[in-house]
């Protein structure tokens, strides 16, 4: 087990996969000469060569369905969109095409391609480049949405990823590039579809994902040191198929659920995982789920006003602490 | 080639060859027939699917390809069996030419079990592996980019070559005032990819004339802002278009050279089987009439020929028949049950996939 | 009160409101010389003439976004997107532009644009042109989504959005256009925000929008006459913004609540409506809040398969009658 | 016109125009005096704007106007008060040259409530009603749309004319590959627009230069698609720019007729602020170093007469002084409350609109 970071872990997958199989490939704007936005790609270009580390140009709708055309015909196009607020340009190919050929033509076609896109915001890079659109992705059937919030899911999820037939929307977080984690040498894949549990825990259940599911472990350490109170942290790593077992297996036990996500609050990930759990679990619980998410206004490019609009460690603490209040819960 | 070819590829008599020479030089009469042959079933199928949709056996949206007959046989006429074909919801006659067996695609429009997509594409998404149709697709432009990837996994596997596989894109019109294929053309010329594009130029969208549509309504000069070559045909000359379209797919596949091929026609009916065209004008309709290239083919073959009366006759006997057998095979055809809903959910199979019915609770087991 | 169609109240409406206020005008793909693919602007480019009544060529991303354009500049376009599967292609225009201009900018511009788009399935047009994509507009902040049920609200609703100075998303349902209702004669506003209660009940409570707000009121109906059984239906009218209090005022009374949506069940809309049930309504709730929603696959074109996957009556009254039972109830 | 411009223009001597008329013909010197204090003040401005970004004083994406000075001042100058300009991200300098208090421009990049934006948009997003500059966009094409838009609406209101308003729409040259692109010159032509795309050739996009990514490389000849003419001008001589832009212009207002204008110049430094820019060679960079325009510019202002020495640098102090004074200005004004967060939610107030902070209860009062 080596320390890198989720940059690394990343870097290191796609060139892992790239010397494995020769009908995997990369394509996306600035991934080769510059090495990509995020340099997740350092490198790659000099060791591959610009037909398997292809530069594109900025036309996301044609390259997206250029690789789905490709992935028709065996390939396997690893796709970056520099971020995933350019991802809506290229939506009509992921939607209503990727998503749609497998099934639509009676299951004669795979489109295994995989888009490897970041998403989130404070950076302070305002309102059209802070978004996380992941739910929409998630609603749609056909799709496979992984989410990593660690190196190790990262790498593991990602071999997974451009290993799996279906398409995937591998979504990234700007603010987890460079955390570090332990992370398993050689060929490690990470199941897609299962949820995980990065903490036991008895008194209540923190669902999270991506760089919100570690802001949770971290807070959910906390309370346990500072205050004594046994945290249950659920990673769900896949949005879509969604683990739904490994979630009320988690309220069963402790009957009381937070959701921390970073997307707007009303039709966000977190409404499908309160719904879910108030259906799932509904005699095991003891207050309702509560939700701490961005609040609903486009992100402002000034810090302050950037800080008051993101979710965080504080009030998910305050939200903690409310519930357990709640269910007059004494830690 | 549709079995529907070989058929009268036997038939043919000397006698006639040179009357024929004169009008269609270089071409044998066999061929020739054969391409009446197929522009008649295609006719036929499009007016039988016409009839299936008013007797509700059909649904959903219908576009056929009526007036296109031609410009259809000669086209697929070019293309060799490892090439690869895209086009739009507009592609009942495309199937056909490409060989696939006709009852299957009634019985797709049917929506039965023995349809090319087994029922779940419909008239607007016929797919076919062996025949390399990759698909109709029911969103403008959206085959575009794809067709372009088909032909940039053909470039990344090797280089060009007379034998080599290439893509040919089908399109309409209006579809080249979309942002797909800008980005699709753009692509396809700096990566010098094995790919024609074809503009079936039927002078309409669903109501609206090229010109209102077009900043450039000459389609095949579009290519100007990729320094990607064009070329227009006259896609009621089955013939020319059959020529135009090798043409293409020599650049495709020798040179690398991505290229426009606008051929030109026009649409006899509505846009779909539900659309009267109420915006045309009688002198307008009676025009088109006698534009039909079908008619028009059937004439000219009799006149110069290559077929007499009888033959002709036979001919769309014989059309009629192997027609009837589709409509036949689809309505015999079962429908797809629905506790098939969920087989082609996912390529890889993954856990937690969603199989609930509307009203199961979640986790239904 | 007249009784006409949803079809004519939509028709008759734009035409009141393009000879009310000359800033007013139609764009989108076949509206003039086609009379529209579904008929709602016949006889209006006559009437208006070409200049406000503007075919365009097929170029979504592009015209949407000149419409956005036009409206910075004072004028009112409303935009017909022929089907909401065709929206996507529209879709960063809407959402990284419309949606964002007003609050990036500190507010020194308005982006006073309708865009009216039919979604819904049912009638046999195939995976990509028969979806119900409303949740991820109803996600995006800065944006107003209404999903008017009955031809009086398309009526309120229509003039309301196009009076709005904020950018609104007006989705219609194919299978609503031929469906009559009585609507109010002259000049008539519906409040944007506001849901409403289309028959009152005590004993469940059916959330619902659009066309399946119909089928509920149906079945509601029925439910009452048949088995006596006492059912409020809420009406939403408004996805965004989402008006809690209606739906909790009659969750308080009724106890129970199921959601009826045709879109696919995760992460759609019947989430967000469950999750703040279960938030607001906890002390209240005897069974927990089930959605009855499409089964999440791209649609089949095949009947026996469309009808499988669709939500219906009968689904509904399934899911009514288990709740019921839940809580041992008799009607 | 910026306050910059108007105090030089006192300061013209009649001795030196002999030699500046040779240079510059029909040019009166205080007007190049003029150019070259704005170009001067663009320069320092992004060259402070650098250093605070480096001070943290300003956070997000940060691109830089360097090697554009020339062509933004030659270009903007040919713009009447009532046109409106739509730009992308890249766009300090415009702002600067449309007559923006450079001091509000710096707030903004500071994210302070004096900012144009209100601190709301940041560097990508200035945006002045008075100014007629109706925004910067980071989405790459996304001001197309909406500035072919506008100039719709100019002619939904009346028939163009010399005096008539006109829409400037500014990308740069690897945006030309881009769907947007296509889809807003198509309607610009078709509906005759009064709008002029001006193309700041730049030869890179990030770091891919324009041939890898453009099928037509001769960015101004792209408009072929929709038979829209296309000028390319030197973006180095800025007397050169507003003379095409000025032509470009007349064609819009008078005859209604879109273009496409180019302005080829070299970007100095990287991409954004935080871009080494490593994928340049050291001959790369001397070579631009060379072609600093506003270098060349000032010298050959003091070459041909126009400005002496002495003067030049009293230009240069009093920009320093300016640009001290914008960040002074912008340092010490306040930071928005976040008590404002939902002040500019909607135009139109609405029933149950969201307000709640991460943490809040639903419906908190
Ligand atoms: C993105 C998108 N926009 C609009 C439509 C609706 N539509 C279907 S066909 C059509 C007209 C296409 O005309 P053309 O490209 O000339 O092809 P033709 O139908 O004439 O063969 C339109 C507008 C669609 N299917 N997809
Ligand atoms: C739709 C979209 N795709 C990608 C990006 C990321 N991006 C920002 S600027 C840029 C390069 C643009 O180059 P060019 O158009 O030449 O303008 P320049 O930066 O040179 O002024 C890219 C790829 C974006 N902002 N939007
Ligand atoms: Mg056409
Ligand atoms: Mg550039």
């Amino acid at each position: 087990m080596a320390v890198i970071t989720y940059r690394q872990a990343l870097h290191d997958t796609l060139r892992a996969e790239l010397a494995r199989d020769p009908g995997v490939f990369l394509m996306g704007e600035e991934i080769g000469v510059f090495e990509g936005s995020y340099k997740i790609t350092a490198g790659l270009l000099t060791e591959f060569g610009p037909e398997r580390v292809r530069d594109t140009p900025i036309a996301e709708e044609g390259f997206v369905g250029a690789a789905i055309g490709a992935a028709m015909l065996g390939l396997r196009p690893v796709v970056e969109i520099m971020t995933i607020n350019f991802s809506i340009l290229a939506m009509d190919q992921i939607v209503n095409h990727a998503a749609k050929i497998h099934t639509m033509f009676g299951g004669q076609s795979r489109v295994p391609i995989v888009i490897r896109t970041p998403g989130g915001g404070g950076q302070q890079l305002a309102a059209t480049h802070s978004q996380n659109l992941e739910v929409w992705y998630a609603h749609v059937p056909g799709l496979k949405v992984v989410m990593p919030s660690t190196p190790a899911d990262a790498k593991g999820l990602l071999a997974a990823s451009i290993r799996d037939d279906d398409p995937v929307m591998f979504i990234e977080h700007l603010a987890l590039y460079n955390t570090k984690g332990e992370v398993p040498d050689g060929d490690y894949v990470t199941e897609i579809g299962k949820a995980a549990v990065t903490k036991a825990g008895t008194d209540i259940t923190i669902v999270s994902y991506s760089r919100m599911a570690a802001v949770a472990l971290d807070v959910a350490r906390r309370l346990e040191e500072d205050e004594g109170i046994s945290v249950e942290v659920v990673d769900l790593r896949s949005l879509r198929p969604l683990d739904r077992s490994t979630i009320l297996q988690s309220v069963r036990k402790t009957g009381k659920a937070v959701v921390l996500e970073e997307d707007w609050l009303s039709y966000g990930v977190g409404a499908e995982i309160a719904a879910t759990i108030q259906e799932g679990a509904f005699d095991y619980l003891d207050a309702p789920v509560r939700r701490v998410a961005a609040a609903e206004i486009p992100l402002p490019y000034a810090k302050p006003l950037e800080l008051a609009a993101l979710p965080d460690a504080t009030a998910l603490l305050k939200v903690i602490h409310e519930t357990l209040d709640a269910t007059r819960f004494r830690g | 080639m549709p079995p529907a070819q070989q058929k009268t590829a036997t038939r043919a008599k000397t006698s006639t060859k040179t009357a024929a020479r004169s009008a269609f030089p270089g071409e044998p009469v066999e061929r020739l027939r054969d391409y009446y042959r197929e522009m008649q079933l295609i006719r036929r199928f499009e007016e039988r699917a016409s009839e299936m949709y008013q007797r509700a056996k059909i649904g959903g949206y219908c576009h056929l390809n009526l007036g296109e007959e031609a410009t259809i046989v000669g086209l697929m006429d070019a293309l060799a069996p490892h090439d690869y074909l895209f086009t739009t919801y507009r592609e009942h006659g495309y199937a056909i030419a490409r060989g696939i067996e006709p009852g299957r695609i009634m019985a797709e429009l049917f929506g039965r079990t023995t349809g090319v997509s087994k029922g779940w594409g419909g008239s607007m998404h016929l797919f076919d592996v062996e025949a390399r149709l990759l698909g109709g697709y029911g969103i403008v432009g959206g085959q575009i980019p794809p067709a372009t990837g088909a032909a940039l996994a053909i470039a990344y596997r090797g280089p060009g070559g007379p034998d080599t596989e290439a893509v040919v894109c089908q399109l309409g019109d209006a579809t080249t005032n979309i942002g797909a294929w800008h980005e699709s053309l753009n692509l396809a010329a700096i990566w010098r990819l094995p790919i024609v594009y074809v503009v079936i130029n039927n002078h309409l969208g669903m109501g609206t004339p090229v010109e209102k549509a077009a900043g450039e309504p000459d389609l095949y000069k579009r290519g100007a802002a990729f320094r990607m070559p064009g070329v227009r045909v006259d896609g009621n000359d089955v013939v020319a278009c059959r020529e135009a379209m090798t043409e293409a797919l020599r650049l495709a596949r020798e040179e690398r050279q991505p290229s426009i091929l606008e051929a030109t026609s026009w649409r006899l009916r509505g846009h779909s089987v539900v659309d009267p065209a109420k915006y045309r004008t009688k002198e307008e309709v009676q025009r088109l009439h006698d534009l039909d290239p079908v008619a028009a083919f059937r004439k000219k073959l009799i006149d110069t020929g290559v077929l007499d009366a009888v033959e002709a006759a036979r001919i769309d006997a014989d059309v009629e028949v192997q027609v009837n057998a589709c409509v036949e095979f689809a309505d015999s055809s079962p429908n797809p049950s629905p506790d098939q809903l969920f087989a082609h959910a996912y390529a890889t199979p993954v856990a937690n996939a969603p199989h609930e019915l509307p009203g199961d609770p979640l986790l239904s087991a």
